[in-house]
């Protein structure tokens, strides 16, 4: 069903956590849907210094928010705010049809996140 | 993997090896068609009608009240369709109930879209229908009560009897989806009044694709299947003869060891609940506390999600199943768990353990060592759980 | 009985050791449900997958145009009703002939009571429709031709791709109950656009009680069995996974050896018509000189009643078939038979003798050996006969 | 599906031909339905001193033709009327519900047989 990357992003997701005094935080999804996940961004210089995440949901939701992360480090938030939720897709190998779901709301937690964190520093 | 632990009996489980010794000969010997005349069509026919008088047997029915199918879903269908199409003068109104298994609600959306007309009644939080729902929901047009025996997620039997005895005295017949019941519990179709129930096989340690569905005598069903003149003119379509063969030999284990295995399931079903009440904070028990099928366990744990849940247990070698919508492919968790009251996050977090024929007390060890350990680690990634552990 | 020669293969046919050997790992070791997402529920999945490939390739069809059923008959059933009822906004006019399996009769006749209009093609003395009757037979309502690849009793091949053309022409679904011609004729169903068809695993030595549909993508057709999401929402039921390895293993050593098969069988069964021919007087040989099965002869020796014939056969170990309606427990004799113009008393003294896989000329000569002294044991005893004898 | 007793009346048929010059012949059903009984008789002193029979049809119809003409053989004619098909099914340990018309055949051919030889000499 999932592809190896998925799995190994199931099965040790990196960045799961809090960041306390976190600079963005961005929670998507919901509970009545079986999805909720939660970013959490470190920013200096507008450049993503740490991330970590906490997800409710199925298998490939943690793998997404798992890999999300992973690709936002490090990066500027302009960067950051132009990752897609097919690119999630494409750096685990692919996701089931019915699963597909879960990248958006990856994708719409990091513009979450960095949406608050515009918000509460006024860059907006 | 090394360990594997099979806790999902009520999905499917493994034919048993007295049941395939049955079947190998019909592969390899007695192949023949049971419609011919010549001697080994004979023999096939021979034990086609051996293994309908272990189905009859079993139930409390005469052999010729038993017709051979592919499966639970369609005798299921073919009671539905059956009986509202062969008793459309006297009326359009079907009864089940909310917690009835796809093969028969999606039946009834099908009915409904043909002009019939459906009452689905309401279960209360262990997944019982009340007597008194049933009896206000019956009207003149109404021709068939369909209410399942036991719930496949949440293990709840209802109270089979006293329906028979409200659908006898009003003269509408009922229909029950047995296919969980088989080889758990007591059935006789004449004691409790039921006039058709389907069966699965490869529930109770029998083969994929063959079922039966009894009918009682003189009962107005058209057919499903038509064609060549099978199962007396009723099902058409050349016999499945060795899986009837598995059929046969199953359903009679399964009914000769009744006692002994519920006695065993009961004991480790005890053990495995109390473990996880015990172990596991936030966990609900869902389904009726004594009403249920012996093998059946069915838990929510609040904060995370079900599919999470069973991918972690199938890499500790445990097969287990959810009624979270993951799993389901579809949006909405189980029907089941939304109808005795769950909430959707609640129900997103559910596990349905079922103990079986195989399963041993070191397995229910092994589980309560592993699970507890599993629930934490997602609840630990769950942004609803931040808030219990904060105290809010 | 020492003796014992196989002669009906067009009746069912004994699953062949390759297929028996991948269907029992099946039931010991992959007994998983295939929609659970534990691994051995993900194994189960892959040999479903795998059969429906196999499938697909034998008939130069997609994987997702496969479906797996219960047989020829729930496959001949679904197209049928299936069509008809999702496409009555179309038109209510069906077109089949009058020499189809019953599976497909009946269920015509089923449609018919409720407002279908069902046109029966006749056919000719070789069994074959006419291609002017079907273009003449075609209207404005007409939503789906059903005519078989092969006729089981006297093995009549259809011209299908002349058909296929047609209905593509005038855009009207056209479905072929190939139950009788898969491993014996090739078939691709994009070059001969055939939008659905029906077989059987237990015609081509695969085991009974599974089938398959293929469904041209696109098509539109309602569902048959309603209930779980299996076969992508198609059709309900936990797949007979055992059932459907041995579907796809057969489909493949059936169309991998189609030629050698084809070129053995038209040996032994030239060698069988001819001395059958030549040593029993007043007989005719059924069906298509040519364009037939090359398995299949099928006779009618005058004077004398099939199922005497048969139960003669089977005291020698011969297992064979009869188009008589004493076989058939009806009064009248095979449609098929009387489709070809046979008059009734003629049509009663039928034989079908259907070679395959295990055959051999040994078996021929001994047919060639026991059967002329029956027919005639028989005839010295038929009232009908002494008129011949006398001269008359 | 059948008997025994009927398996060996089919394999084994007693008394049958045709006899030469016959007192009586019977002849019921027809071919169109697959079943013809031929039924021919000797008759002495009201007495059924020879039968033979010929048969179109089905095991059981050659096998309710075998047992009736044993059962008729030697007895008088008035006895023979009384051959009913119920005592001809009893007498082959019974028949498949679909065969019992070829014992109602093997009656009609004993009393057709006999209605002609009655008539033939005039003892109607
Ligand atoms: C031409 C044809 N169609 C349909 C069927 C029905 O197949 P099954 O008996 O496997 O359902 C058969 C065989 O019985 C057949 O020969
Ligand atoms: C209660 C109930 N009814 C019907 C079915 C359908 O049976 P099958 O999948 O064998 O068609 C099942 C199992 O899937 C079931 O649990």
């Amino acid at each position: 069903m999932y592809s190896e990357k998925v799995m190994d992003h199931f099965t040790s997701p990196r960045n799961v956590g809090e960041i306390e005094n976190a600079d963005g935080i961005g929670e998507v999804g919901n509970a009545k849907c079986g999805d909720i996940m939660k970013i959490y961004l470190k920013i200096e210089n507008d450049i993503i210094k740490d991330v970590k995440f906490k997800t409710f949901g199925c298998g490939a939701a943690v793998a997404t928010s798992s890999i999300a992360t992973e690709m936002i480090k490090g990066k500027t938030i302009e960067e950051a705010l132009k990752l897609t939720n097919k690119a999630v897709v494409e750096a685990l190998d692919g996701l089931p049809p019915q699963k597909i779901h879960c990248s958006v709301l990856a994708e719409e937690a990091v513009k979450a996140a960095i949406e608050d964190y515009k918000k509460k520093h006024n860059k907006q | 993997m090394n360990k594997r632990i099979y806790l999902d009996h009520s999905a499917t489980t493994k034919v048993k090896p007295e049941v395939l010794e049955e079947m190998l000969p019909v592969y390899t010997e007695y192949y023949g068609n049971p419609s011919s005349i010549y001697s080994f069509g004979r023999e096939a026919k021979k034990l086609v009608d051996q293994a309908r008088m272990r189905v009859a047997k079993a139930l409390g029915a005469l052999p010729e009240e038993i017709f051979f199918t592919a499966g639970g879903s369609e005798s299921d269908n073919w009671v539905l369709k059956g009986v509202s199409y062969a008793n459309k003068n006297r009326g359009n109104h079907i009864i089940t109930t909310s917690i009835e298994h796809h093969a028969v609600l999606h039946t009834c959306e099908q009915l409904e879209k043909e002009g019939f007309e459906v009452t689905y009644l309401p279960v209360d939080n262990y997944g019982m229908i009340r007597i008194e729902d049933l009896k206000a929901a019956i009207t003149d047009k109404t021709i068939l009560i369909s209410i399942m025996y036991a719930n496949n997620e949440i293990g709840t039997i209802q109270p089979i009897e006293e329906i028979g005895k409200i659908a006898k005295e009003r003269n509408i017949y009922f229909h029950t989806d047995a296919v969980q019941a088989i080889g758990n519990v007591k059935i006789d179709v004449k004691a409790q009044n039921i006039d058709m129930l389907s069966l699965s096989a490869h529930k109770f340690y029998g083969p994929k694709g063959v079922g039966a569905l009894y009918i009682r005598k003189g009962t107005k069903i058209a057919n499903l299947i038509t064609g060549g003149g099978q199962e007396r003119g009723r099902r058409a379509g050349t016999e499945n003869v060795p899986g009837i063969v598995g059929l046969g030999k199953a359903i009679e284990l399964a009914t000769e060891n009744i006692d002994s295995y519920n006695e065993k399931l009961l004991k480790l079903r005890t053990k495995l609940i109390n473990g996880v009440m015990e172990k596991i904070p936030y966990t609900r028990l869902n389904g009726h506390p004594e009403k249920r099928l012996p093998g059946n366990a069915n838990f929510c744990f609040e904060y995370i999600e079900g599919e999470s849940l069973l991918l972690n247990l199938d890499m500790k070698g445990i097969a287990a199943s959810s009624g979270s919508a993951c799993t389901s492919g579809s949006l909405d968790p189980s029907h089941v768990l939304l109808a005795i009251g769950l909430p959707h996050e609640i129900a997103h977090g559910s596990l349905r353990l079922t103990l079986g024929d195989e399963n041993t007390e070191e397995d229910v060890d092994y589980v309560l060592e592993v699970l507890p350990e599993i629930v934490q680690r997602l609840r630990d990634m769950s942004p609803l759980y931040e808030k219990v552990k904060g105290g809010k």
